[in-house]
């Protein structure tokens, strides 16, 4: 393949790690590698460096520190969170609400618990794939002790409505918990303006390593373990600390919430170009998501007639990054659940792609896809049933 | 994910496009799923003389169609009709195993093809080998 | 502190990352980071990597690549390998068999299932902290499902008789899982020659970088999912994979596995010179763990009269890393319960030091502890009120 | 882990040995806890003329030895029963919250001390303040 560039447009699915968090990991693989648990020099600058990580983390969210537990990225937080809080709490109540639109991380934890005999409900949303605050109200029952509500889509990029479920469990004492692995350092996370009990990040989507992530727990809420074993994180989760990726996780989230409003301010832009350049010069294409509450770099559009995984071969080969509606390497033909969820087709779903921006796009990438996707979506519409059908139907009109 | 093979055969995919008046068509997969295949054949002595497709699908989806039609091109139909999924993927290079159902989409494709032509003949159409595999169940879309 | 100079002898806590080990991780961080679930060349390359690295992984243990999954270290295997293997099996009985010696990561994941309702039986060990195949034998009932023991004990080195266990587990037909965290790299680990279902290891104990491991499970062997969410390792393991960190452990066990022989020999030596001269120089000292089977780096020794953790700080300030048998850290006052398994005392518990070598020790190290150690045990002897009574019950004598 | 004041007196402490024929001697702690502390009074006009201890034990037990007796020399028998466990700690710097009852066994045996020179001159024992910290339970090491 003779690429003439490279544009990554994926950045929902992970970020490069900045250069200046693998310098600050770098000194903690073969230097500073004590055991933080060890008492000798060495292990103490382990310790410093970890628990100056946990302030980073902390300080980011609008936390404490000993609120926060460092784990192996967003996928641990989600399930220690939900199994921790409905496990601890089951001689309190059995019933779980969520929304249909939660990253699997949440979604199939909760259809793990609903084996072992909790009843789950899973909040319908609207088109844009918003949850309606009145139903996680009218969703609440007595037996009801964890809610969780994403605090931004992967897929679709729409913003949910925290602040005001947040209330809302407080109000009828049910624990709150957000998976943010998506909105840390793109849109505003504070969890006391949002009511959270407890809060799932992810390093890897905000420019710090892969691997690590972080759960905040706030005090006084009660969470069974899901790792057992050492007295790390004061006793509530096990294992060495992952000690060069939990420093780059706090140098990314100090840097990210440094630019954030930059951050979202150009992509914003970039993104709105981009969606204004290809609905100019591509008919038949639908945004999907929320027209404004969404984050800012995220584009999901669904071209008609096209499937996905074809579309996105095409645009690789062109050296464009993106991803699709179709969970096509997941050995699963059916779509994203989150574009049917919204209302989606089957066939419109399966046309889907998601375009998501980041640090390194520039304006002339933008003009690159501009220039790039439209050949690539004729070409495909050239071979595809779908659209001589629909062609033929209109020149029967 | 796909072999070179499969690459080629999607970027610069073979007998794509539409016959005018076509001896037999054959229509399989389902928009659900993401994925149809049009099979388009023109019959001369028995012969597959020309063979196109137009393909909704993945990758794998339209390398298959590409590569089934350049395997069937100037075969008997009833050479055309015992090619069978595997030996296409094989041509492929192989298929990841989530895509086979790709390679037998092509193989409907073609067996629904030639019955057409079959049928628009007054022949009796051929019947589908017992426990043939099928490109997905009806109702769903499982692999 | 002026020090002199540092000797790391706590290489049973953590590893240094082999400066070709981070090195080969490097390219993964900024530039080959892609999603190894997506489709797009940079994220093939992160496909490849991974894919590549687990077969390094089956490589080291006699495995093969598709019975290796990627964890975030040996305590999310250990802990995902027991819990897994219970709930799996479930229906078909509720007994775990264990070791009184087992890590924690194995020992308080048992003590959690106990609560769940299940069984387990916990082996006494012998003085040298070895594990008797016949009591095996004989704690096994018709309702045991998994039997866990580990390879090498962390604190004392024994070397447990695995095959043996394993081959007493496959008679029974019942699942065998090993911690060898502590035997990769230092002993030869084959889960073939050891009859071994499951298998867990930690890449920071074998020069790797810290928060990734992997377990080894045999085909065929059900177990339950411990962390639900996202598609990767074969819908068995979800989280977005640690690609820097799973390249290193791979680079990190080929590497281990080729100089195995070398290390074990070197180590041995180094090892069996420094406790030579210990007992040289110093009186009231004991040997914890078997005579011989026993890992080659690990040196467990008893001072009486002192106890382990000022004898530690005082090593410290000479620039000696090493660890104690008093987990005074994790806020417990109880000595090591490995230590009370081979039947010390509770004062003599108190006053053991674990020295544990590795790749970078040398002659000079040894030379250092020799001239070091010594005045620091005498140092404690003169402020110990039990050394004091000691010498008057001699004067008396 | 431990403030630079500990490890000076830790690494440097004072008053470590055994005065001859003391006045009085009370040791205290638990070789099961791994902690034992004996502290040796030499008392003139009723005040601590000289103090001197033997601990087996953490840094924190050494330190707070250290530190407590520099605490109660010349002090009247009176002002060295008083001087709490939390005034040895804070002189100190801190301690890891894990390390506290180190700072509480020195207290107690400093009282013990005392009591033992006050029996020996036969007078009644004083009795520990009413919900005082106990650095050990009678059986078990909990902290
Ligand atoms: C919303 C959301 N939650 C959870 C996760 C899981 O995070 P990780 O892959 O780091 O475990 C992801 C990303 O994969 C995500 O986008
Ligand atoms: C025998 C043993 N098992 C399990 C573990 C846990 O491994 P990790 O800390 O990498 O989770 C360790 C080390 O800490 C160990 O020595």
């Amino acid at each position: 393949m003779n690429r003439k560039r490279l544009v990554y447009l994926d950045h929902a699915a992970t970020t490069p790690t900045a250069p200046g968090v693998v310098e600050a990991m770098l000194p903690y693989f073969s230097g500073r590698f004590g055991n933080p648990s060890s008492i000798y020099g060495i292990a103490r600058e382990s310790r410093l460096a970890v628990d100056h990580a946990r302030e980073q983390v902390a300080r980011a969210i609008n936390g404490s520190p000993e609120e926060v537990y460092l784990t192996s990225g967003g996928t641990e937080a989600d399930n220690w969170a939900i199994k921790g809080v409905a496990f601890a709490d089951r001689k309190r109540g059995d019933h779980i609400i969520t929304s249909s639109i939660e990253h699997h991380a949440v979604l199939h934890t909760c259809q793990y618990l609903e084996k072992q005999g909790f009843r789950v409900t899973y909040l319908s949303v609207d088109e844009f794939g918003r949850v309606d605050p009145a139903d996680l109200e009218n969703a609440m029952t007595d037996r009801t002790v964890l809610v969780s509500i994403m605090a931004a889509n992967n897929e679709i990029g729409t913003l949910e409505p925290i602040a005001a479920c947040g209330e809302i469990c407080r109000d009828h004492g049910v624990r709150f918990h957000t998976d943010a692995v998506q909105a840390i350092g793109s849109v505003p996370v504070d969890v006391e303006a949002l009511n959270v009990d407890l809060l799932s990040l992810s390093a890897h989507k905000f420019y710090g390593p892969k691997g690590v992530g972080a759960l905040y727990v706030r005090k006084g809420v009660r969470l069974d373990n899901l790792l057992h074993g050492g007295a790390q994180e004061r006793h509530r989760r096990a294992g060495t600390e992952n000690v060069p990726g939990i420093v780059g996780m706090g140098v990314a989230i100090e840097r990210a919430c440094e630019r954030r409003e930059d951050y979202a301010r150009r992509l914003t832009a970039l993104r709105d170009r981009l969606y204004g350049g290809i609905t100019e010069r591509i008919e038949h294409v639908r945004l999907n998501g929320h027209p404004t509450e969404r984050l800012p770099g995220n584009l999901n559009l669904s071209f008609r007639f096209i499937e996905g995984e074809s579309t996105l071969l095409m645009l690789d080969h062109a050296g464009i990054c993106a991803s699709s509606g179709s969970a096509c390497t997941s050995g699963s033909l059916d779509p994203s659940y989150v574009l049917l969820a919204i209302g989606l087709p089957h066939e419109i779903a399966h046309g889907s792609l998601r375009f998501t921006l980041g640090e390194s796009n520039t304006d002339d990438d933008v003009d690159y896809v501009l220039e790039t996707l439209p050949p690539i979506v004729e070409r495909l519409r050239t071979m595809s049933p779908l659209y001589a059908e629909y062609r033929r139907s209109q020149d029967v009109q | 994910m796909y072999s070179e093979k499969v690459m080629d055969h999607f970027m610069n995919p073979r007998n794509q496009g539409e016959i005018e008046d076509p001896d037999g068509v054959g229509e399989v997969g389902n928009p659900k799923c993401g994925d149809i295949m049009k099979i388009f054949l023109r019959v001369r002595d028995d012969r597959v003389e020309d063979v196109k497709f137009q393909t909704f699908g993945c990758g794998a989806a339209v390398a298959t169609s590409s590569m089934a039609t350049e395997l069937v091109k100037g075969k008997t139909l009833e050479e055309a009709w015992d090619l069978s999924n595997t030996v296409v993927a094989e041509a492929l290079g192989g298929l990841p195993p989530v895509k086979m159902h790709c390679s037998v989409l092509a193989e409907e494709g073609i067996h629904k093809a030639i019955n057409d032509y079959r049928v628009r003949h007054g022949l009796e159409p051929w019947d589908e080998k017992p426990g043939a595999p099928k490109a997905h169940s009806n109702e769903t879309c499982e692999a």
